[in-house]
């Protein structure tokens, strides 16, 4: 349903060229659930933006992400690109507070936002909204539509989110980092009424998360990005058990070894590196256990072994020759 | 490091170059002037801009051209005394009261509040009036108001940063008082301190300017670039360059300052957040 | 909220008990005397100053002019024989205050527009034609504006008169040039306060959740970024209403302004002060309202206490 | 002979002043802490948990009760600030922590400029303090904004050993940090717990943090002490609410 190729974004500042998004490639079908698992700064967020169509402004913009009976996501006009906000793609943003007007009361916001959703008169989306927001968890809902953002905690307002997203019954939801401001067990609270809605619905997720918990809890796809490319992409199954990317074993090693009592600490040495440095070879070069000649030099491209994507010249290297 | 970025702005040296340009010829040229701004030559009184008096000369038939510049000094004297007094005290009582916090605070943020509650311009007409007019008494009078919004904005960034969680920790380790203001909250301060300082230069000079109308100028014969606008006030409908000419070169002149300022503000706040802000 | 109330008022009685004070003393501080152009014999002068008190100690001068003031009186004019300062004033406010409201209007008007314009297309030539604009307002004082609108348009073009005011859009002159420069301050303020808040979660979260772009700019993004502006608009109010000096001169309007710098030259001490304390008056309240509005627009302020 | 606890806390209270809800911020909790001890706070956000490492730093004082170092009561200005020589702190965001106009090396020798300690004496100090926490020296004189946040954290971290303090309180130490060097953090604290036999008092919102590092925990939930537990041994009578905590890792 969603396919992603070649999906590439530039941005020119200070006369150099950063590549902050290379090459990425992926499709998912409908109902499915995809974790973006990335590091601060590696531009998963990035790859997510583009198929809410909120990088159509940028020149160094290519690829195209085919989606929701669109040709191309990237190319579609504002209009068209309004439409599938309000139509087929919901949003759950990161920091849940500060996503909501604090302005405005939580009923005038969701009322407004239903309305634009669903086409029908801001009188009759008030009821909508209180209906909405009752399978979320909310034992008061006519309250919380009174109340102000400021006067939420961070889990209501995440869910108050929630209901934005899915008021349309929308054929996808992007989720970026929906817990990441939250605490623990709020966490787990909205990942569950995130899952409960997909269930009801059966829309597609993609799950933007430094997480690996939710990643291999509540996803069967996996796409672990690093430096603004995809460098594996399988099942959750999979990956957890049998990783192929050097990058991919040292994270699943730190998330396994956490959580046992003192046992071995894992850590990748290095730092992570941020999009906004330039490349030549592979950009895990630096940091990477099993590196090779040729990763210095030369970009290893994105293979398919045995039904999954690894970007690395240990399972590239014929092709690369 | 921060401070170099600026300079890569053309804008910015072009502002610089002007301001500098400023500078040197009002305290230098006179020197080779042909004429001096004082002297009086009624025969030549209200004369149009001709070879010999470059931007003509006012009704005592004094050269307009050698009057601006000197008029330009005088300004400059003004506003850099103004702006002066301006920052230092401002940044001392801003930091002290922001930093003690408790009733020294409570008792300067009270004056402050008062300073702020007073019309400006009052305070400053009653003080060059009691002082009675002159160089030195209009950039004290300009210094005492001026004072008071640096010192509310430094006092803001102040009392942010007691909590800093950096000047917590030096407070942890035993810094005294003066250490935390010269370590830390002068270099915190100093991009907002920085811009204070260039936006208080065109407000002193049109402060000073808006004085010299209502009459309160520096006192003849010197005369300020305001003295030289009011003057042309007087006549404008009929001699319009005596007018022109003295607002042309204040307006240029505050003109760099702002843009200066603005630049400066710009490239400390950093760049707007990210990629997306515009879509 | 009564409570803020409340204590405002209070530091605003502090101020004008602090402004009342300053100006009657420091007005006593002043070289020279009321009656000295006047060429009078020691005798008259004598009478002159028992009639208005002045041959009595400075505090006893001020009690009785605190007691006055409590009546709302603000005294005789000292140089303008048999008219009271009350009388002054309320023959020139309303001139500079029709000037000065229309002016507020319009810079307020001009400058929200412009400053939304400026900051929607900020990266883009409109954006920066109007920064240009507006850097350009700030530099250009108002006595140069007002001169060069005279000069333009009533000398020059003859489209309006010099000094006569007949039909209001005569006055359409000393509007544009009092409103100049606090609309390019009003621009500025909105523009960046705007910039900052279409760059915040909320706004692009609103986008991507499907709403028009109207509604984003003018429902979620503006009343988040008028603080600044209204904070501004209170202390403008008070000088726009109450008159600028230079403008009134310029255009030779019988407005207060034109009063309060002569009566400092008078040294017409009851007319100084009144003024004084007019102005501080219209200035207190404007700002404590300009204050209130900005409380009851946000919401984190009202309901404070009960989340 | 009983051990003398090295910092030991009995009914502490705090309300936060000027905050008209009568809910206080901190209820009755009792803490001991013996030298050499790793110890871990745990709560969700608004537990408390920040307030009794701040009052544990000497940062904020107790609204009542009692709280002793080596068995002295802390009490008075001076007891304080001799309190706050001997103990450190490292905060969450340690971009926060910093001053962004000073060099890595600066930072870190700041708490030794402080004590007045010689110049040959802090150069020797903060590289050595560099090097253990390692920071390539070719990074000393960069700014804070050219590093990443887990070596700005590192950098702290450096500056908080520099002065060989015999507690340091960990605020959310890896919250800010990526998930791949985590774990070298975690390595340099329990390198510096057991070389240099400094105590921990290491505040988390995860468990899965804190039953990996430490040995004592601590769970708060809205101001009250909920459970005190070893994780070394068998512990069968946990409440509710720290059994759902457990649970969900």
């Amino acid at each position: 349903m969603i396919k992603v190729e070649g999906l590439c974004l530039s941005v020119n500042k200070k006369k150099s060229t950063f590549r902050l998004v290379r090459d990425v490639n992926y499709s998912l079908e409908q109902g499915e659930t995809l974790a973006i698992v990335g590091e601060s700064g590696s531009g998963k967020s990035l790859i997510t933006y583009a198929l809410l169509g909120m990088l159509n402004h940028l020149e160094g913009l290519e690829g195209t992400v085919e989606a929701f009976g669109q040709k191309n996501i990237l190319k579609a006009s504002s209009k068209e690109i309004r439409r599938l906000r309000r139509n087929k793609i919901g949003y759950i943003p990161q920091n849940p507070r500060e996503s909501l007007t604090p302005t405005l009361r939580i009923g005038s916001q969701l009322a407004e936002v239903v309305a634009a959703k669903t086409g029908k008169s801001r009188r009759s989306c008030r009821l909508i909204s209180r209906n909405l927001l009752q399978p979320l968890g909310f034992s008061e809902p006519e309250k919380v539509l009174q109340m102000y953002p400021h006067q939420l905690s961070g889990g209501m307002c995440q869910r108050v989110a929630v209901a934005m997203a899915i008021a349309s019954s929308p054929a996808a939801v992007v989720a970026d980092e929906p817990t990441s401001s939250l605490d623990l067990l709020t966490k787990y609270e909205i990942i569950k009424v995130i899952k409960s809605a997909q269930e009801e619905q059966r829309f597609t997720l993609v799950l933007v998360t430094h997480d690996l918990d939710l990643a291999f809890k509540y996803c069967n796809k996996i796409a672990v990005v690093y430096g603004g490319r995809l460098f594996e992409m399988g099942t959750a199954n999979e990956l957890y058990v049998r990783p192929r990317h050097p990058y991919t074993r040292g994270l699943v090693r730190c998330f396994t070894g956490a959580g046992m009592a003192n046992s071995g600490l894992h850590y990748i040495p290095g730092e992570p590196v941020s999009i906004y440095t330039q490349f030549t070879g592979c950009r895990y070069f630096n940091r990477c256990q099993m590196r090779l000649e040729i990763c210095e030099v030369k970009e290893p491209p994105c293979v398919r072994t045995d039904g999954r994507r690894v970007a690395c010249w240990l399972y590239g290297r014929d092709e690369g020759k | 490091m921060v401070y170099l970025r600026v300079f890569q702005n053309r804008l910015v040296l072009v502002c610089v170059a002007l301001i500098v340009l400023y500078i040197l010829i009002s305290f230098g040229g006179t020197v080779f002037l042909p004429h001096h701004p004082n002297a009086q030559n009624l025969d030549q009184a209200n004369l149009t801009p001709c070879p010999a008096h470059w931007l003509g000369t006012d009704y005592l038939g004094r050269d307009l051209f050698s009057r601006i510049l000197s008029g330009v000094r005088i300004s400059l004297i003004i506003a850099f005394f103004a702006t002066l007094i301006n920052v230092t005290v401002g940044f001392l009582v801003g930091s002290v009261s922001g930093l003690l916090g408790g009733i020294v605070d409570r008792f300067l943020t009270g004056l402050i509040d008062l300073f702020w509650c007073i019309p400006p311009f009052l305070i400053v007409v009653m003080l060059t009036v009691v002082l009675e007019p002159g160089i030195k008494n209009i950039f004290i009078a300009l210094g005492v108001v001026f004072w008071v919004p640096t010192a509310r904005i430094i006092r803001g960034e102040v009392f942010l940063l007691r909590n800093a969680q950096f000047i917590r920790i030096a407070r942890m380790n035993g810094a005294s008082y003066a250490q935390i203001i010269f370590l830390h909250v002068l270099p915190n301060c100093f991009p907002v301190l920085l811009t204070t300082a260039i936006f208080s230069v065109p407000d002193a000079v049109l402060a000073e300017a808006f004085l010299s109308i209502v009459g309160l100028g520096v006192t003849a014969p010197d005369a300020s670039l305001g003295v030289l606008i009011s003057d042309g006030l007087q006549s404008f409908r009929v001699y319009p360059w005596q007018w022109f000419f003295p607002i042309l070169t204040l307006s240029m002149f505050v003109l760099c300052f702002n843009i200066l300022g603005d630049l400066i503000h710009r490239s400390f706040r950093g760049r707007s957040k990210g990629i997306l802000g515009n879509d | 909220m009564l409570a803020y109330v409340l204590k405002r008022a209070g530091f605003n009685l502090g101020v004008m008990a602090v402004v009342v004070t300053l100006t009657f003393f420091l007005m006593r501080l002043l070289p020279g005397d009321p009656f000295m152009s006047q060429r009078v014999n020691p005798e008259i002068k004598a009478n002159l100053y028992s009639k208005y008190h002045l041959d009595q100690p400075v505090s006893r001068q001020y009690a009785e002019y605190l007691s006055a003031l409590s009546r709302f009186d603000l005294g005789e004019s000292l140089k303008y024989p048999g008219r009271t300062v009350n009388q002054i004033i309320a023959e020139s406010f309303p001139v500079s205050a029709a000037v000065g409201s229309l002016a507020l209007v319009l810079s307020v008007v001009l400058g929200v527009a412009m400053g939304v314009l400026s900051a929607v297309w900020h990266s883009r030539w409109p954006g920066r034609l109007i920064l240009a604009l507006t850097t350009l307002g700030l530099s250009i004082p108002n006595f140069a504006v007002g001169a060069g609108l005279i000069y333009i348009f009533a000398l020059k073009l003859k489209m309006f008169p010099v000094a006569m005011y007949e039909r209001p859009l005569d006055l359409m002159l000393p509007v544009l040039t009092l409103s100049a420069w606090p609309a390019a301050v009003i621009t500025r303020l909105i523009r960046t306060e705007m910039i900052e808040v279409l760059n915040k979660d909320y706004i692009i979260a609103a986008r991507v959740r499907g709403l028009g772009s109207a509604s984003v700019i003018l429902r979620h993004a503006l009343p988040n970024a008028l603080p600044a502006a209204i904070h501004y608009t209170g202390p403008l109010a008070a000088a726009l209403l109450t008159g600028s000096f230079i403008v009134e001169k310029i255009f030779a309007l019988p407005g207060l302004g034109q009063y309060y710098i002569t009566s400092i030259g008078n040294r017409d001490y009851n007319l100084v002060a009144g003024i004084t304390i007019f102005y501080t008056f219209i200035l207190l309240v404007s700002t404590f309202l300009a204050d209130i509005l900005t409380f009851l627009m946000n919401p984190q302020c009202r309901y404070r206490n009960e989340s | 002979m009983k051990k003398v606890p090295l910092l030991s806390g009995s009914n502490l209270m705090f309300s936060y002043p000027g905050s008209r809800q009568k809910k206080k911020a901190l209820e009755d909790i009792d803490l001991d802490i013996f030298a050499g001890e790793k110890v871990g706070i745990l709560g969700a956000s608004g537990s408390g948990k920040t307030t009794l490492s701040l009052i544990l730093a000497g940062f904020e004082k107790p609204s009542s009760g009692l709280l002793l170092f080596n068995g002295n009561r802390l009490q008075g200005r001076k007891a304080y600030r001799d309190y706050r020589l001997r103990i450190q702190y490292l905060f969450q965001n340690p971009m926060g922590a910093v001053n962004r106009y000073r060099k890595i090396f600066e930072i870190v020798s700041e708490p030794l400029i402080y004590r007045k300690f010689k110049k040959e004496a802090i150069e020797s100090i903060a590289s050595e303090m560099l090097k253990m926490v390692g920071m390539d020296p070719l990074r000393w004189n960069d700014y804070p904004d050219q590093l990443s946040l887990g070596q700005i954290q590192r950098v702290c971290l450096a500056r908080a050993m520099s002065t060989g303090p015999e507690i340091l309180i960990c605020d959310e130490p890896f919250s800010a940090l990526d998930v791949s060097n985590r774990g070298k953090m975690e390595e340099i604290l329990l390198f510096l717990n057991v070389k240099h036999g400094v105590t921990l008092i290491i505040i988390s919102h995860e468990p899965k943090t804190l039953l990996h590092l430490c040995y004592k925990v601590l769970v708060l939930h809205e101001g009250k002490k909920v459970d005190l537990f070893d994780i070394t041994k068998e512990n069968d009578q946990l409440s509710e609410y720290t059994m759902k905590l457990l649970n969900q890792i």
